[in-house]
């Protein structure tokens, strides 16, 4: 046990906390789900990554800075603590790029990463269809075999793209074996938004951002693996695309989507709002009072629980289906963390501003990312070792 | 003994429901998002106005049925099953048995005008620290001050928007008014009258909930009977099973406190404010958590905007903590069994 | 709405007051599920059969007062509040007499009814078996003809038996068709503990209680439906024991055991030692007074729940499947009620007196009469109707 | 930064865990539930004493290991993991340290008796409202007052057992200790002493409580997947298997608070105390948690005191509220939080 961070450690905190706190915009943008704040989000990741900061863990040659994963959780906690943009580069940088990292070719690793980390190229996730939201493997989208050209032709649909309006890139899975059923037969492509053959239709989110998007893809060609990486490709081996996702899916729910920092700031201004209510005498604030402390107590216990998984990871240990947990644990702590506020502003909840946007945001944490109930069932099977049988 | 509604009181209820489908449909609903100033669907306004449901509590002399707040509750109830977008409770459920009961003859006097609809009073008591709903389409305020209740027209006040942060329900336009109270506008009984106005609006509220909660509990049930994952319905999982089995249980326990504080609060039942409160604590939280359940149930599609859920998810987000919050009124029901 | 008593009702309640103020003993009985305890208790049950309290809404010829469903609400009340002995009977008067009135012969409720009343004859529940606990149909205690004596001879064993080493009869579902399975072939038993072949062996219940038995049958003969009921019989007909054990264990899940004045008097306990240990100006006070006021409106909603159902019922409807949600709320406000006592007495909650006792007894509520599980599908599919598919 | 126990410490725990396999069956904590006075178990005591775990914290020179609350922790939550029914919070996790650093020499001195078994101490604190556990077999008590610690010869005060009404968990002897404070007993620094044994006790019985549904949840786990009923495991039903994976949620989030609170408590750490604060209360509710869903997901069978799960679910119902409660503790942490 050594609680304590090394002098290097506090150095690199140090310089990020003070570029924090020279470059952070000092009004929040407006939000990066819509297209004019989506442009102002760009801005900043342009500056991120000119400091090396848009993916600090990556190796300098493709835009990071090397940086140990107790350097990537000190900035993560210094980002959420300034109170930094949110980053629309999310779903390129912390979901594919794993990905990339595993299954990628060098060439693609080289052709992508660097566009991903100056945000020149913008992925969003293609997982979702109409009729496979949480059973993923029900995929219907399917890609055909062109032998002349070199590649595939893909067609069908995909659904809930966050901020799949605004980006330039898709990755996501299509039945590359038309006999094959369920997770059998799927492969990962990469594709351009802007190929030939490619719908984007932007549509009202919960919170009043046009966040999501349906994707139609109409006999879309896509070159074989790295072959041509500008014009898209596919990632891993030919249909077995499911174990290349499921590496993906993994670190959606796991340690890289959702960072201690992030709720430990959110803790922060809460225990904030709560002071600045004032806490009368009654007994009203008392509950909520309360509430606000058991949201504190949370944070801490899921930033020490990340801490023992990062000290597992550094000494070859894998979390595994442990990470389950975790996802179930911040997206329900987000969500009191957000119930708590609105009981704060009392009659004031109902106003549309950040405390409400955001609890309307968290609500979808049980929901995406494999929902909950899906986790639960995960963490009873696999953790605890119940058996498989029924639903 | 008998717990339970009479049939006029059923078939009342039934006539509203037939036509508010036709006319207080999802569309009607997303249509006053868009209406400005904001005074909801005044065709619906002119409709329940009509029906008698708008003047219900006042009286045949005023124009009204002459009923009671037992009579009223349940087309509250199935006026929240629609998301109604109009002031069903500030008007009805509380200004007009409020001016009836503790107004001045001259404030009383203005019951009738707003038993044929033909003007509005929006409710601002201090509980919901100033923020009054549809200010704007009223000619006149109830608001509450120290001294007790004071009816005021809307002309005579700084009545100031709160655009652009408005309320996440975009069929409730908000404002914060400032005024200075002055005697000439009390009511005669002005502070039984201000205790009275929380009580019936705690209760047509918590009656509002209920109805939304019903209609979320029925679309989640109607989508994970249909939506399939993995070959079955989503709702054949024991896991969304037992999570609507649990809304279901909060609302069904949550109506017939609903029910009861209606009754002993049109009768002045000594522990009428108590049952108020027992019944907006227990609707406020069942609804938080059909709310919660029915997103969670649904999934993606219910976290979009052109599914009509939201409608019903934001109102009730507004409502659960108007005219006091689940906590409050537990605090409320505290003091008195504990002192 | 009609939300007062009529004179009659009222004069009523007056009468049981008075009776149970001068007659339920000062202190406490101990428990009724020991040896001594259940002696003392059967004293009591004399005397109320005496006034005609045993079983008030039964007709005057066995034993009751012919009371109205409004009449038995008001004396469980009375009872309740006067802080009554536990009816030691009740496993007869409110489970298996349903059953009879609905399924019995003229003779069967002519002999078992006034002995049931008058405590002469004790029942005692043989449901559950070793491997069908939840799953009743799974039951293999088993019934075979015995044409030359007509009659049955029965064997198997049954567990979990409530009291069931006091008791003098078992009423329960025995396997007459040996090729039948699940709830097809099964028969209602009625038998004397005293038959030939009977064995009942008690053992230790969580709270300290010797309060249930296992009971081996070996060869038991019971004769014919009700030629001969002081030697047992079937009730209802041969090889439909199913239906007729629903029925008894609807009226188990439903108003009969669990009357409002039960958790009401429990409730005003509570609100009483609320008082008693003072509210100190902090905090934690506060979240436990919040607790017990949960609890006082929740005993509130419970009993204007069955207001409601009993007026329906007066009025001709049935309350069907919807009894399933009142034993899983009866039985989780039972919990917190018990919690919020616990949290109460603080670092004295772990004394073995009536408020842990309570506790744990409280902790089998959501456990006997179908598990709350059990309950929830029952109500998301016949309530909500949710498909029945899958588990 | 390394958030994770060393090897030494996983290698001590894990001989402890074998020896409490063998040593601490539920034959023996069932047999401390007739031992008259508790002593609990003296062969076990006596195992401990030699194996170097009552004497941890002791130094060197009084016959200790001279290591710190971070090395005692994994073994007291392997302690209540077997429900071992001895003293190890009272004497080898507050009474060892708190003479050592904040007795007077003369108290120090009774450490190295402490140590190897021979004699032992009784806690006090203000906050278990005078319930004493296992008065009878110890020689001293360490008593908190007003104005702080004090060490007392139990044969210079009155010992009131709790009996009848003596704890539902048989191995556990209740009594009140009558007593007029002098300051003759009192320790070197007696109220630091009195908030670092708080603190120690409140850690200490936290890693017990881990223990405890840590084989809770493991004899559920074993018990569902066993037992079937309608044709398969009940285990394979989701709503058990949620119940259990909620159950591991509370756990696994708790731990890493014991685990810190133990770090920093022996550290002197300004925040000790909340960091102890937030342990107690996460461990408090998770235990709760776990019990309950562990009887639940038995049934009936888990009612009965045959079976051993009662064991644990008895001292778990014990140990939530000793030392303070999950609501103290965090409105300890509250008052640290927000004044």
């Amino acid at each position: 046990m050594d609680l304590g961070w090394s002098d290097d450690e506090s150095a690199f905190r140090n310089d990020v906390r003070s570029w924090l706190e020279a470059n952070v915009p000092a009004e929040p943008l407006p939000s990066g789900d819509t297209a004019e704040g989506f442009a102002l989000h760009l801005d900043w990741e342009y500056r991120l990554h000119a400091e090396g900061y848009s993916a600090v863990s990556w190796p300098t040659e493709f835009g990071g800075l090397g940086a140990s994963l107790w350097d990537w959780l000190i900035f993560e906690e210094e980002y959420y603590r300034s109170a930094a943009p949110q980053r629309v580069t999310q779903n390129g940088i912390f979901l594919l790029a794993p990905t990339i990292f595993e299954f990628g070719t060098d060439a693609q690793r080289r052709y992508y990463l660097p566009r991903m980390s100056s945000a020149e190229d913008l992925w969003c996730q293609g997982w979702s269809e109409p009729n496979a939201g949480s059973d993923l493997a029900a995929i219907t989208s399917k890609a055909s075999r062109d032998e002349a050209a070199g590649g595939w032709r893909l067609s069908g649909q995909k659904t809930w793209t966050t901020r799949g309006a605004f980006c330039t890139h898709l990755f996501g899975l299509f039945r590359t074996d038309p006999e094959s059923e369920r997770h059998r037969g799927l492969t990962y492509f990469l594709v351009p938004l802007d190929a030939e053959g490619m719908t984007v239709r932007g549509f009202g989110r919960l919170d009043g951002d046009e966040g999501f998007a349906e994707v139609f893809l109409d006999d879309v060609f896509v070159p074989d693996g790295d072959s041509d990486p500008a014009r898209g490709g596919t990632l891993g081996d030919v249909d077995q695309g499911w174990g290349v996702a499921m590496a993906t899916t993994t670190s959606e729910r796991g340690l890289t989507l959702r960072s201690p920092g992030r709720f430990q700031a959110a803790a922060a201004r809460l225990v904030d709002l709560c002071r600045e209510r004032g806490l009368d005498a009654d007994a009203v604030s008392d509950l909520v009072a309360d509430a606000v402390t058991r949201v504190w107590i949370a944070a801490e216990a899921y930033s020490l629980y990340t801490l023992s998984d990062v000290t597992g990871i550094v000494e070859g240990r894998s979390p595994g289906a442990k990470s389950s947990l975790n996802k179930v644990f911040w997206s329900e702590l987000d969500v009191e963390l957000h119930r708590a506020a609105l009981d704060l502003l009392g009659p004031e909840a109902e106003l549309d501003g950040p405390w409400n946007r955001g609890w309307q945001f968290s609500l979808s944490g049980p929901i995406y990312a494999g929902t909950n109930e899906i986790q639960r069932n995960i963490v009873a099977e696999r953790v605890l070792g119940l058996p498989r049988v029924g639903r | 003994m008998r717990f339970a509604f009479d049939d006029d009181q059923l078939e009342f209820a039934a006539a509203l429901k037939d036509v508010l489908a036709r006319e207080c449909t999802p569309e009607v609903v997303r249509a006053a998002w868009d209406a400005l100033p904001s005074a909801g669907s005044t065709a619906l306004w002119s409709t329940l106005s009509e029906m008698g449901v708008v003047g219900l509590l006042a009286s045949e002399a005023a124009g009204g049925l002459g009923l009671a707040d037992i009579d009223l509750v349940s087309l509250l109830f199935e006026a929240g099953r629609v998301a109604a977008p109009v002031p069903l409770v500030d008007v009805a459920a509380v200004a007009i048995p409020t001016l009836s009961e503790f107004g001045t003859s001259e404030q009383a006097s203005t019951v009738a005008a707003l038993a044929d609809g033909s003007r509005r009073v929006a409710l601002g008591l201090l509980i919901d620290r100033g923020i009054i709903v549809g200010a704007a389409a009223a000619a006149d305020l109830l608001l509450e001050a120290d001294d007790g209740l004071h009816l005021v027209a809307t002309s005579g006040v700084q009545v100031e928007p709160l655009e652009p942060l408005d309320s996440v329900d975009g069929s409730r336009r908000l404002a914060r008014v400032t005024w200075t109270p002055t005697p000439d506008t009390l009511l005669a009984d002005p502070t039984v009258a201000a205790a009275a106005a929380l009580d019936r609006a705690a209760v047509g509220t918590a009656a509002e909930l209920c109805g939304l909660s019903r209609t979320m509990l029925d679309m989640t049930v109607g989508y994970v009977s249909e939506r399939k994952q993995f070959g079955v319905p989503v709702g054949s999982y024991q896991a969304l099973k037992h999570r609507l089995a649990d809304a279901l249980l909060a609302l069904e326990f949550a109506q017939p406190l609903v029910w009861r504080a209606a009754q002993t609060v049109g009768d002045r039942h000594p522990e009428a404010s108590v049952h108020a409160s027992m019944a907006k604590a227990a609707a406020s939280d069942a609804a938080g958590i059909v709310a919660e359940a029915a997103l969670q149930c649904h999934g993606a599609i219910g976290y979009t905007v052109e599914y009509d859920l939201h409608l019903f998810l934001k109102r009730t987000w507004a409502l659960q903590r108007r005219v006091g919050d689940a906590a409050w009124h537990r605090r409320r029901v505290r003091r008195a069994l504990l002192g």
